[in-house]
């Protein structure tokens, strides 16, 4: 396998100092939304990224789609540099498929609308074969043509995510984004639209970045899994790993927080406590430790780094002190 | 506290905005086509005069230095001279204040007393034919000329009736009473159905908010709802409407004067417009927009004094 | 056990039915209709000429002949009030169409493109807006001289302000939507998320303004002709025919009443369609 | 029709209908709904978005949204050992409270959160104004507020999702109601918080001899929380029983196939199973059971059949009518 995407020491803020900040001499209020991020994705590989709201998640699919500018770091993709600009043929190559099917189509273009004009404008396929193109990738996502002619408003949600997916894939993508895609749906449209999610990237042959807060669905679809907090990535490795085998204390308090049909809540005792801090202002040292369980003196001064066992990476000075598996919340 | 710093951000905002003000009002006379000298004396008056009074205004200075020159005797509350009265400005326009505060102040007072009602009614009974009533009515009321409206009391109360004088403004405190209740009522006539229709859509929002509805659930009823959570609530809005509003309050303030001959600032303009009275026009202009903005500053205060959240904006 | 079936079924039923117009649209829709059918026709309906006198037959009551009497040198007010459809509709129509494309424009801009563009236009939207506007109004078409022309130039300078705060506003709210942000990636032009998936968007709520815009620029526009800055005489003008009128009040009161009501039938008409498109639009 | 089979329901609901008049069609989003409250339980009312669960819960707290309205059913509780008909406008803030699914929304956003809390006890119970206050504290502390002194001068704006959704917790007990009616309490909040949050329930529902009904989508949260499960479908209960029974061994299709559409959180990924078609329009529902258009196991009968709760077993009740359902039903 070769790399299609190297990302290394990737830093995205928001807010820059102001005029007023520097008149006062003032620190600026600035918000690092992804912060010091290494991450590779390998060509045909799905790869989630989880964690809980304001973890940086988005910030990162955006980044990488080039919906935010990057301050600093190496985003390269297909051996292209893409982290200072890209030109639209390389933009073409990475889509997004977002969350809000509400508010993830134009209200006034049809589907047929909306299909053709990402096929006009790379010049997908000649103008002659527009009509044709936008029937097959309505059956590329199982939808009836009849629905080409219907504005969003006329669709359910399911139909709705099925149309941001085929938009996405009009554009012929190498690398596919999808930030919490199936969040907003429910249960039984969810399932439909993972399934479809799934036999697309292996007919295809699409690289997938799935962005999720629901780890039963990223255990369900994805190849291998990077567990972001505060900006940052603080565990990855492959599925199996990640979640048999958690070497993070917030990974493990993770998984063990998700509610699970047969397991019944008995105790108030949480997972995890506290809520975490504000990005504005990171605690030093580790930036976990103001909610982990096991912190200690080093890890209020020193920054762990992301540390690198047989292909599974943690940042935790503790990471590594026992190689004993971690087992959490068995099911009865 | 932070609703301080904003106070004080707000306040010092304002000193841009009236440089732009005084720029916009200096630029009246640079706007108009042909001499400005010769446009104040009429075609008639003799090429001397005109010279006179171009090198007397100093129109032939460069713009900047007039700009400058202009600023700096307005800030010093110079406004210049009334060339048909021979008076300074400043005198004209403080005997013609009073008049107009008076009907702004009876107009708006007037207004409120029917929107609030009305408007809270009409949410209330969101939907029932008193709903249906008041909007009809309130769309209606939006059309209205006010200077016809004015002229239609005139026609159908002050005429038949003869309880009202139908121009002027009297000198006493009660015939100055019986002079203004005719033009206020005019200018609440006109300004009433946009706070109705406001007022209606907001107190709806409010009563259907979450929050409401949590208030609510906790058994809270009756006055203290209203009280407490309601009004606050749809206070906020109505606030930021009467400082929007203000511009076309002015602006009926300036009809209903002409329309019922009232000595206040609005028709001193009309007058000086139509006698060519540079400084006067320029002079009132800038009065009324000190007013707007000052009660636009007036609003923001009270909203955040109001409001815990205008610290984050 | 049950499997994926062709995906959810289509909601046919609700594609086929669109949603109906609001009565308040369709009332308001033929009051100005029939206002703008009087101002095409006005020389087939109007029973006499708008501006030729009859100084002997002055100030007649209404009569079969002169349905709503002559006014103060003999001209028949019915058929003035007729003729000055054809002065009042298009320009309170383009004393709002002006400022509103003017305003669009600028207030799409400094949306769009934020920085040093908004910045401008903001603090010169600030300035106007510091000002009464229609009080300005009046101020400004003094500097220019009254005129169909002045009126339509100060109109445009001053109410722009409103248009470009609103679609500034929704330009701002909408760029956030996730559609955008896929044009985006998608690498589409400027030009095409402005004009294609911002503006449609955005525009609704100007249109809904746009339309009770007219009525507020058909009031002001009989102010002014009322304080005689507007069209002037001998032009058939409602506002101005109010004025006219206010002399003779004691003894020929219609002279006053019926232009103001003509001006209220028409922006019923219009206040309608703006209160209909709001319902219409709002959720579709 | 349900009959009474344990001892002593806190409160009966019986064939509840809500409808919704828009523009001259009306719509009945709550339709036969009868269910019985245990006192000291949990009870789950789970369904996807339009299954009536949500205006069930308002229409028992008689907080219908303008323009819906209940138009039929009656529902009663019991004080001591009688049973009366309940009166929701002087139950609110004495016997039933209610928390929200937005408390970023349903806090007053003007008032400082310990005026906030203190209003049910001078509301209620007659409390004066400092008491109340120093009540209000005493209860910040009592849900896990840090700081609560401190916390108790702050406004809503200024909390995290987390600490609003205690504050609106604290706010329902301050009522000393003893049945919390919870409308997706957890819904908007990341997992560590939603974890946080419900073992905070069920300390508080131990501690405080609570009842509570518990809205939402999520089954995982319904098999951790509730001691019973109702779940709907379209607007009417298709199946009731304890939740471990009711998941391990579903009486109704449509729980069955909602249990299997959930990703588990187990070890590879594989397709989902899914629900053919998609919920009703409610303006056109099929007659007789409403799932039978998606249902494989529907014949003849289910487009006749009236909607009928039947007792299989203790505890269990199903509204299908398939001999082989209700055997599973029974099979325990």
């Amino acid at each position: 396998m070769t790399a299609l995407l190297e990302i290394e020491k990737l830093t995205v803020q928001f807010g820059s100092a102001t005029l007023t900040d520097r008149i006062l001499r003032r620190r600026a209020r600035v918000l690092r939304a992804v912060d010091d991020l290494s991450l590779t994705l390998e060509q045909g590989e799905a790869l989630a990224v989880v964690g809980e709201s304001g973890c940086g998640k988005s910030t990162l699919a955006r980044a990488i789609v080039g919906l935010v500018p990057i301050a600093s770091g190496r985003v390269h993709f297909d051996g292209m540099d893409i982290a200072g600009g890209r030109d639209r043929s390389t933009r073409r190559r990475i889509q997004m498929v977002f969350q809000d099917p509400g508010s993830s189509l134009n209200p006034s273009l049809t589907v047929r609308n909306t299909l053709a004009e990402v096929l006009k404008v790379h010049s997908m396929v000649p103008a002659d074969r527009i009509g044709e193109r936008c029937a097959e990738l309505m059956d590329l996502v199982e939808l009836p043509p009849a629905i080409l002619d219907a504005r969003p408003q006329r669709l359910s949600g399911g139909q709705k995510q099925r149309i941001g997916i085929a938009r996405a894939l009009a554009a012929e993508p190498d690398l596919l984004i999808a930030d919490e895609a199936v969040a907003a749906l429910d249960v039984s449209v969810q399932a439909s639209v993972l399934n479809l999610l799934r036999q697309l990237r292996h007919r295809l042959g699409l690289t997938l970045l799935f962005i999720s807060h629901d780890l039963a669905v990223v255990r369900n679809l994805c190849d291998r899994v990077a567990v972001m907090y505060l900006g940052t990535v603080v565990e990855e490795s492959n599925t199996e790993e990640v979640f048999g085998n958690p070497r993070h204390p917030y990974t493990r308090a993770l998984l063990s927080a998700v509610p699970r049909i047969g397991v019944k809540k008995t105790s108030g005792e949480a997972a995890l406590a506290g809520e975490p801090p504000s990005p504005l202002a990171l605690p030093l040292g580790c930036r976990f430790h103001p909610r982990c369980p096991i912190a200690a003196e080093v890890c209020r001064i020193e920054e762990p780094l992301l540390e690198s066992r047989q292909q599974h990476a943690a940042r935790c000075h503790f990471a590594w002190e026992s190689t004993e598996p971690i087992t959490i919340g068995e099911q009865p | 506290m932070a609703r301080y710093g904003f106070i004080a951000k707000r306040v010092a905002g304002i000193v841009p905005l009236l440089l732009g003000v005084i720029f916009a009002v200096f630029a009246l006379q640079h706007v108009t086509p042909g001499d400005p000298a010769r446009l104040i004396l009429g075609a008639r008056a003799s090429e001397e005069a005109v010279e006179e009074l171009r090198s007397e205004l100093r129109f032939d200075d460069p713009v900047v230095t007039q700009f400058v020159r202009y600023a700096g005797n307005v800030f010093q509350g110079d406004l210049g001279r009334s060339l048909r009265a021979s008076k300074p400005v400043t005198s004209i326009i403080a005997d013609r204040l009073p008049v107009t505060l008076w009907l702004l102040g009876a107009g708006v007072v007037l207004s409120l007393l029917i929107s609030i009602p009305l408007g809270t009614l009409a949410a209330m009974r969101q939907a029932g034919w008193a709903d249906h009533a008041i909007r009809g009515v309130s769309l209606l009321g939006l059309t209205l000329p006010p200077f016809w409206v004015g002229i239609m009391l005139l026609l159908f109360l002050a005429l038949p009736t003869g309880w009202f004088p139908i121009t002027g403004f009297g000198d006493t405190f009660s015939e100055h009473l019986r002079s203004i209740t005719l033009p206020a009522l005019t200018l609440a006539i006109s300004l009433a159905p946009i706070q109705i229709r406001s007022l209606r859509s907001a107190m709806i929002e409010v009563v259907e908010s979450d929050a409401v509805t949590t208030a609510r659930s906790l058994g809270i009823k009756g006055w203290r709802l209203v009280s407490r959570h309601v009004i606050p609530n749809a206070v906020l809005p109505m606030i930021t409407l009467l400082a929007v509003e203000v511009g076309y309050m002015l602006f009926g303030a300036v009809v209903v004067e002409a329309t019922f001959s009232l000595p206040g600032l609005g028709s001193e303009m009309i007058t000086a417009v139509a006698g060519r009275d540079f400084a006067v026009v320029q002079g009132i202009t800038l009065v009324f927009a000190v007013m707007v903005v000052a009660i636009h500053l007036l609003a923001d205060i009270a909203l955040a004094f109001i409001d815990p959240r205008v610290e984050m904006a | 056990m049950m499997t994926d079936g062709p995906s959810q079924a289509y909601e046919s039923d609700a594609v086929s039915s669109r949603r109906p117009l609001p009565g308040i649209l369709v009332a308001g829709t033929v009051i100005v209709g029939v206002f703008v059918l009087l101002a095409l026709l006005a020389p087939f309906i109007a029973p006499f000429d708008a501006v030729e006198q009859d100084i002997p037959n002055k100030l007649a009551a209404p009569s079969a002949e002169h349905w709503l009497g002559t006014d103060e040198v003999g001209r028949d007010v019915f058929s003035r009030l007729i003729w000055a459809t054809r002065v009042d509709l298009p320009i309170g129509f383009l004393a709002a169409l002006f400022p509103m494309i003017l305003g669009t424009f600028l207030g799409a801009l400094a949306a769009y493109f934020g920085g040093w563009v908004d910045f401008v236009v903001t603090r010169i939207a600030e300035v106007v807006q510091a000002f009464p506007i229609y009080v300005f109004l009046i101020a400004l078409i003094f500097a220019l001289g009254p005129g169909v022309k002045s009126i339509l130039i100060t109109f445009t300078v001053v109410s722009w302000v409103l248009y470009a705060r609103l679609i500034r506003g929704e330009i701002l709210r909408i760029r956030t939507r996730e559609y955008v942000q896929a044009a985006e990636a998608l690498g589409y032009s400027h030009a095409r998320i402005l004009t294609r998936h911002l503006l449609p968007n955005a525009g609704r709520q100007t249109l809904v303004y746009f339309a009770s815009d007219i009525v507020l620029a058909l009031i002001t526009l009989a102010a002014l002709s009322y304080f005689g800055l507007g069209v002037q005489p001998p032009t058939p003008e409602w506002g101005a025919m109010v004025a006219a009128g206010q002399r003779f009040l004691r003894t020929q009161w219609w002279l006053s009443v019926t232009p103001g009501l003509v001006i209220a039938a028409l922006g019923t008409g219009l206040s309608l369609i703006s209160d209909g498109l709001d319902e219409w639009l709002k959720d579709a | 029709m349900v009959e009474g089979r344990m001892s002593k329901p806190l409160l009966i609901v019986e064939d509840l209908r809500v409808e919704i008049n828009r523009h001259g069609s009306i719509v009945t989003p709550v339709d036969e709904v009868s269910f019985e409250l245990q006192q000291g339980e949990i009870l789950g009312l789970v369904g996807e978005s339009g299954s009536g669960k949500t205006l069930t819960l308002k229409a028992l707290m008689g907080l219908l949204p303008p323009g819906v309205v209940q138009v039929g059913g009656s529902i009663s509780s019991r004080s001591g050992d009688v049973l009366q008909p309940l009166d929701p406008e002087k139950a609110r803030g004495r016997i039933m409270a209610m928390i929200f699914q937005e408390p970023a929304t349903a806090l007053n956003p003007l008032r400082r959160v310990r005026d906030l809390i203190a209003e049910p006890f001078i509301v209620g119970h007659g409390v004066a104004r400092n008491e109340a206050r120093a009540k209000a504290v005493a209860l910040m502390r009592a849900v896990g507020i840090p700081d609560p002194e401190q916390r108790s001068r702050a406004y809503p704006h200024q909390l995290s999702g987390g600490l609003r959704q205690r504050v609106m917790i604290a706010m329902a007990l301050a009522t000393e109601s003893t049945l919390l009616l919870c409308d997706e309490p957890t819904t908007a909040l990341d997992v560590t918080i939603q974890d946080q949050i419900l073992g905070l329930l069920v300390e508080l529902k131990r501690e405080r001899d609570l009842t509570l009904v518990l809205v939402t989508h999520d089954l995982a949260v319904v098999s951790e929380l509730c001691d019973r499960v109702a779940v709907m479908y379209a607007g009417r209960i298709v199946e009731t029983g304890a939740t471990a029974d009711v998941f391990a061994n579903p009486g109704h299709p449509y729980t069955a196939a909602l249990l299997a559409a959930v990703p588990r959180f187990e070890p590879g990924g594989g397709d989902l199973t899914t629900i053919g078609g998609s919920p009703p329009d409610l303006r056109n529902v099929p007659s007789g059971c409403r799932f039978r258009t998606r249902c494989q196991y529907a014949f003849e009968e289910c487009a006749t059949a009236g909607h009928r709760l039947t007792h299989v077993a203790d505890e269990r009740q199903t509204a299908c009518i398939h001999p082989a359902w209700i055997e599973r039903g029974v099979a325990i």
